[in-house]
């Protein structure tokens, strides 16, 4: 199953359990359903009531969606690229993630936003992960799954979750990725990180599409003699910190990858963090990869902007060194 | 173009305005207005608004409209009183952050006390309301409550919201006030989420939304009333007009101050209301929300007014033309709708007295006792920021 | 309410329209169509057009109008040169990536061939244009290099941006054609500010922004629309509507369907006409560029046509009804302005064959070209993101 | 001389320099210069013209701003408070920070925007210090001064610059900070710390209010036998690491201090490059101090929100300690 189906899946079972679940988003609903027919079948199957395509408005589709979640629905908006996060930001992070505190619990937001991070082929405006800002934003949760299972799994945990989470899918994933995904409902808990592959010199921290980067980083690296243990953190916020300075612990060496821009990125409090906690324990600076500080070079052109398989066993064999 | 132009010849040599009929289909609709501006001069303006506010009101109900005294006596009582309430609170915050007493950044409702109570008289406690940081005439319309409305303000634990959220914030959930906020349009959206719970719900409750008149220029605004009337959700939209947006008067910053006549490029009911004019305001948020409550779909409705105060609590309030707001003043809602029913003799002079000095007493009581609420204690800190507040430890 | 209401007197049985006319002084202006939608049908909607395209059209040029043949042989013979590179440069792209030859996100611009041109044969290299992704159109009429553009989709060195910009942002400012934005309305407020800068320049330059009938929806586009008008710009808004957003049908997002018309809500000049006819086009676009240069402000363009294409380049297109795509294909606007053009012997078929070759000559040379150049070296990474590239180091 | 009145000599001077420097923003014009009086008198001394008093809408105002720069203007754009980039946010990082980019140098964008940080009194919507979501847009730069003088020198020099810079405010100092102020045309260079009172055994890292923060906590550990180094960043891109790294190198302890928000925030970056850099060098981990995970609690709650100087003394005790 692709993790676009297993994305699907996810919805139906939510929406077949709970009939205050509903989406919100543009091309939702049939005969599109989504840019990424990640939503194909729903409106059929649950009426174009509860899955509503949209006019191209992403304030009203986020604002309409944190409406709908105070009027006692668990809307599920859908913001086709990350990019135009920025759009709707003010919604984002002004309301939804406010308005919890803002009404001393009296308004909680169980909303789920899902977006896409795009690809280098767009050009700079369709490329970005923009985790951070939403990291940076107290009061909303952050989950960038890796694979097809977990993409199933962390999606229905979102939408029954009480607070309003961002639920980064990554456009090539969404069709490259493919697993046995468990058919029926399941969940797996916001908050836990997973070890992708044990190893025992240098740990590897990293989320989303950057998983796969790690794991590939890691067969070479054992080839080159070197044990790389990779964690998939999965949720950003909460962060899994138990799971992430355990291995650090052992290891005594940690490499931060994600392919979002470096500077001021999410691997920036993940390294300092570990400074802080293992200060005595690590052999070496916690080394961090990520996007280039530039925008996204369009791809046809060949210029390198998301660190690589390369530059993680570069970075181990320096750590090691 | 074509009405406008017409209008121009009925009254040649006033600004062009818009008529107002009843379509075939029995909702008023108002047609747009195309007049251009004068062209853009790029000296140092006047701020004097183009049109004087009396010019914009005159198509609303006129003093010999029968349905001009169609609500009850008991009607008229409910809504002097709410009126009254929030002139009586809004006074005394004004007065506390004049004084230094209260250290909060507040803004004034007076000349929006009869349309905020004609908005009041017309909801049921499931119905909801958002409204913006000027929110405090809503909240009391909306049935609020006056303690915790108090004791918010003054950042207290028993606040509606823990005294977390604060004046700008307001809300009361258990009566429909859901939220206020802070930044211009942004409220609106999240009317029209509310107005989509209620027509899944297949209820027909429904929604009202507040934003001023310099709200409509804001990207938000053009979002939601598209949403709304595709989907034909049970919202009203509800401008304040009160001529300003901060320092700036709408003929500077609007291409068109025909705010009503926005509403047909949605496809939206609408209508333009004196909104100095508590039951002119209350008939015409009735027929809007009988609509709504019918499933026939959203209406913009603009509440002419002027604003009676500065922008916020402590502001500078010189720049606002002396005979506009002199004129202005004269409309002042509270007082001319007291001397009106007094004068049609709709309760006895005592009884208004009484109402007077009840709600006084009540206003006066809030205070002493949020005054003496205790504080959040620091453990409400990092209550709040998520249903779990062990995710934020150590953050 | 007032004219559809005499539309529909008019036309019973159709769906309600705009009237359309010149008003007192000259201007033409739509007023403004508040005909409701049907009612929400929450149910699985049938992907059908409210409107078919002939009906939204109809009430352009007619073929009587005695402007209808307003334009030099010599200008349609420019039309027809600048369509017939715009149809040449696309289908080779398409077939580029269909074939997997050039791994790029393009989206064609079939349909909109004679609009494009029609908006380019009325400006001069010093005006200005602001595109979208769907671009490729107002960047050849607009007069951008070829070899230029090409090298650019293709990412070389030698392309308009060094190829890092790619084939959604395509530009060449040597010409004015300004940048193209990858997110719906988001080039509009630019345009804008073009505009303020002709303003203050006291030139007398005019600025065009293109962007689809689904952009129509976003806050960019309505706070664009209302400043635009209040400092009465020189930009005209001219809205390439295809009637699709993607996969959503104009008449399923748009409350209102009467673009156009919404043009009143800002006090704005506005048309709308048959994209389909470059000459109805370009005669509709020299009123609006005049009106700017003039300085009396922008106007807003409604210019019809249909998506004869799937939205990119790749992607599906099942879901159009049949029958409209064919009605539509028929007046697909290189074929049919070319068979017009005989037909009229506006110029012998030999000279228009001979520019169809020449065309295709220069297209397969540019792309030709495109394929041995180089590509920006790794250098290239880090320029361009501010002026001093070396604050990017290690970074 | 206030931090306003520097502003406001800023923006004279540089709009009687050249005539291509205008200014967009909500209440810009006289007779109201601007809510906090920055403005004051420039509409009236260069004409509406050039002084452009708009409608509420940040997004027109930031991509008119963006086109007018791209028509060869030198704008300078108002959001009134840091709280609404949010609204403007799509014209800011996918437009002003790229266009250079995306068009291969063709379109530098030399526009300033100014924004200003509220206060907690507001409640949550007008209190956020968003520095962090800037810094983490490549193409973008951002300045934030903590004294009138500076104000004045680093606007001038933000207007003169040819890229986009965010300029960020602070409405308790726009009042509170008064100064000396050189009369006349001036510029401070962006991407120069300052050290703004040297020490020897903690280096403290900081920017715009926080400046303050720090120096009175200098006075208390002066008092209790420790000597901070307070440094005040004022451009965090580009960041000053030479003199950031070279008081570290000596003091080999530091805090970085600010108030934004401290999880994923500025002081992540820095804490983490100061680690990658100077390992060897530091004698305990790099110190955070920022605002609590938390929308900002209405201040008359009295729940803290912003760090205080009593918490950097504390962290100068235990770093020292
Ligand atoms: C998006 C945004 N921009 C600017 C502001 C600052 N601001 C607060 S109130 C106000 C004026 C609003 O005018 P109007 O909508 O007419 O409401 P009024 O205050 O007159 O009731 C402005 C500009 C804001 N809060 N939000
Ligand atoms: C803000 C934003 N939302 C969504 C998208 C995704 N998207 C790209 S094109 C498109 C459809 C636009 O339709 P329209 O404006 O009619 O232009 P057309 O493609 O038909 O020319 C959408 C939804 C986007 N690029 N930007
Ligand atoms: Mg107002
Ligand atoms: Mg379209």
């Amino acid at each position: 199953m692709t993790m676009a189906a297993a994305l699907n899946s996810a919805l139906d079972h939510a929406m077949e359990l709970d009939d205050k679940v509903i989406i919100i988003g543009e091309d939702v609903a049939d005969p599109a359903g989504g840019v990424l027919k990640v939503t194909k079948g729903l409106s059929t199957k649950y009426g174009t009531g509860r899955v509503r395509a949209t006019p191209i408005a992403e304030q009203a589709i986020v604002g309409a969606a944190i409406g709908a979640a105070l009027g006692g629905y668990r809307p599920v908006a859908e913001v086709m690229y990350m990019d135009f996060t920025a759009v709707a930001l003010d919604q984002i992070v002004n309301h939804a993630a406010k308005l919890r505190y803002m009404s001393g619990g009296a308004s909680p937001v169980p909303l789920t936003i899902r977006t896409c991070i795009g690809m280098q082929r767009f050009g700079a405006q369709h490329a970005q992960s923009l985790e951070a800002w939403f990291m940076h934003t107290p009061g909303i949760k952050v989950v960038m799954p890796s694979t097809a299972t977990e993409a199933k799994g962390l999606l229905a945990s979102c939408i029954a979750d009480d607070d309003p989470c961002l639920f980064v899918e990554n456009f090539a994933m969404v069709f490259s990725q493919k697993g046995d995904v468990p058919v029926g409902e399941f969940r797996i808990p916001l908050g836990e990180a997973a070890v992708k592959r044990a190893g025992s010199d240098v740990s590897v921290i990293t989320y989303g599409a950057a998983v796969h980067t790690a794991l590939e980083a890691a067969e070479q690296a054992a080839a080159a003699g070197i044990s790389l243990e990779v964690i998939d953190l999965r949720t950003l916020m909460p962060l899994d910190w138990d799971t992430v300075l355990q291995s650090v612990s052992l290891t005594r060496r940690a490499i931060v990858l994600h392919d979002a821009t470096m500077f001021c990125g999410p691997g920036a409090e993940i390294a300092a963090r570990i400074h802080e906690e293992l200060f005595e324990e690590l052999l070496a600076p916690v080394k961090r990869l990520g996007a280039a500080y530039t925008p996204a070079p369009y791809a046809p052109s060949g210029l390198p902007f998301l660190p690589t398989a390369a530059d993680v066993l570069a970075g181990a064999k320096q750590l090691t060194g | 173009m074509v009405a406008s132009a017409r209008a121009r010849e009925r009254y040649p040599g006033r600004p062009a305005r818009t008529s107002r009929q009843r379509g075939a289909d029995g909702h008023r609709t108002i047609d747009c207005d195309t007049t251009t501006l004068e062209s853009y001069e790029p000296t140092v303006r006047a701020y004097a608004p183009q049109h004087s506010w009396e010019q914009m009101v005159t198509n609303t109900l006129s003093e010999t409209d029968p349905t001009r005294n169609a609500l009850s006596p008991a009607d008229m009582l409910r809504l002097y009183r709410s009126m009254r309430l929030i002139a009586a609170v809004d006074q005394r915050i004004n007065q506390e952050v004049r004084a230094g007493t209260l250290n909060a950044a507040t803004y004034p409702v007076r000349g929006l006390e009869g349309s905020c109570a004609a908005v009041g008289l017309n909801l049921r406690p499931v119905d909801q309301l958002v409204s913006t940081y000027r929110n405090l005439g809503d909240a009391l319309a909306k049935g609020s409550s006056l303690d915790a409305l108090v004791a918010e303000i003054y950042g207290r634990l028993t606040g509606a919201s823990k005294g977390k959220g604060g004046a700008m914030h307001l809300q009361d959930q258990s009566v429909g006030f859901v939220t206020s906020t802070g930044i211009v349009g942004s409220g609106i959206p999240i009317a029209v989420g509310l107005g989509v719970a209620a027509q899944l719900d297949g209820s027909d409750r429904v929604v009202v939304t507040t934003f001023g008149d310099g709200a409509t220029s804001i990207g938000a605004f053009h979002e939601s009333m598209n949403l709304a009337s595709l989907w034909r959700l049970p919202v009203i939209f509800v401008c304040q007009n009160n001529q300003w947006g901060e320092h700036t008067p709408i003929a500077e910053y609007a291409a068109s101050t025909d705010l009503a006549g926005r509403a047909a490029a949605y496809a939206m009911a609408s209508a333009r209301v004196d909104g100095f004019d508590p039951i002119a305001t209350a008939l015409e948020v009735r027929v809007a929300v009988e609509r709504a409550r019918r499933g026939e779909g959203p209406t913009f409705l603009e509440v002419v007014t002027y604003r009676l105060t500065g922008h916020s609590g402590v502001s500078d309030y010189s720049y606002v033309p002396k005979d506009a707001l002199a004129r202005a003043l004269e409309r002042d809602p509270v007082p001319t709708f007291r001397r009106r029913m007094v004068e049609q003799g709709v309760a006895p002079v005592a009884e208004i007295e009484e109402i007077d000095s009840q709600i006084a007493a009540e206003v006066d009581a809030a205070f002493s006792k949020a005054l003496e609420e205790p504080f959040p204690p620091p453990s409400e800190r990092f209550t709040d920021v998520f249903a779990d507040e062990r995710l934020v430890q150590g953050l």
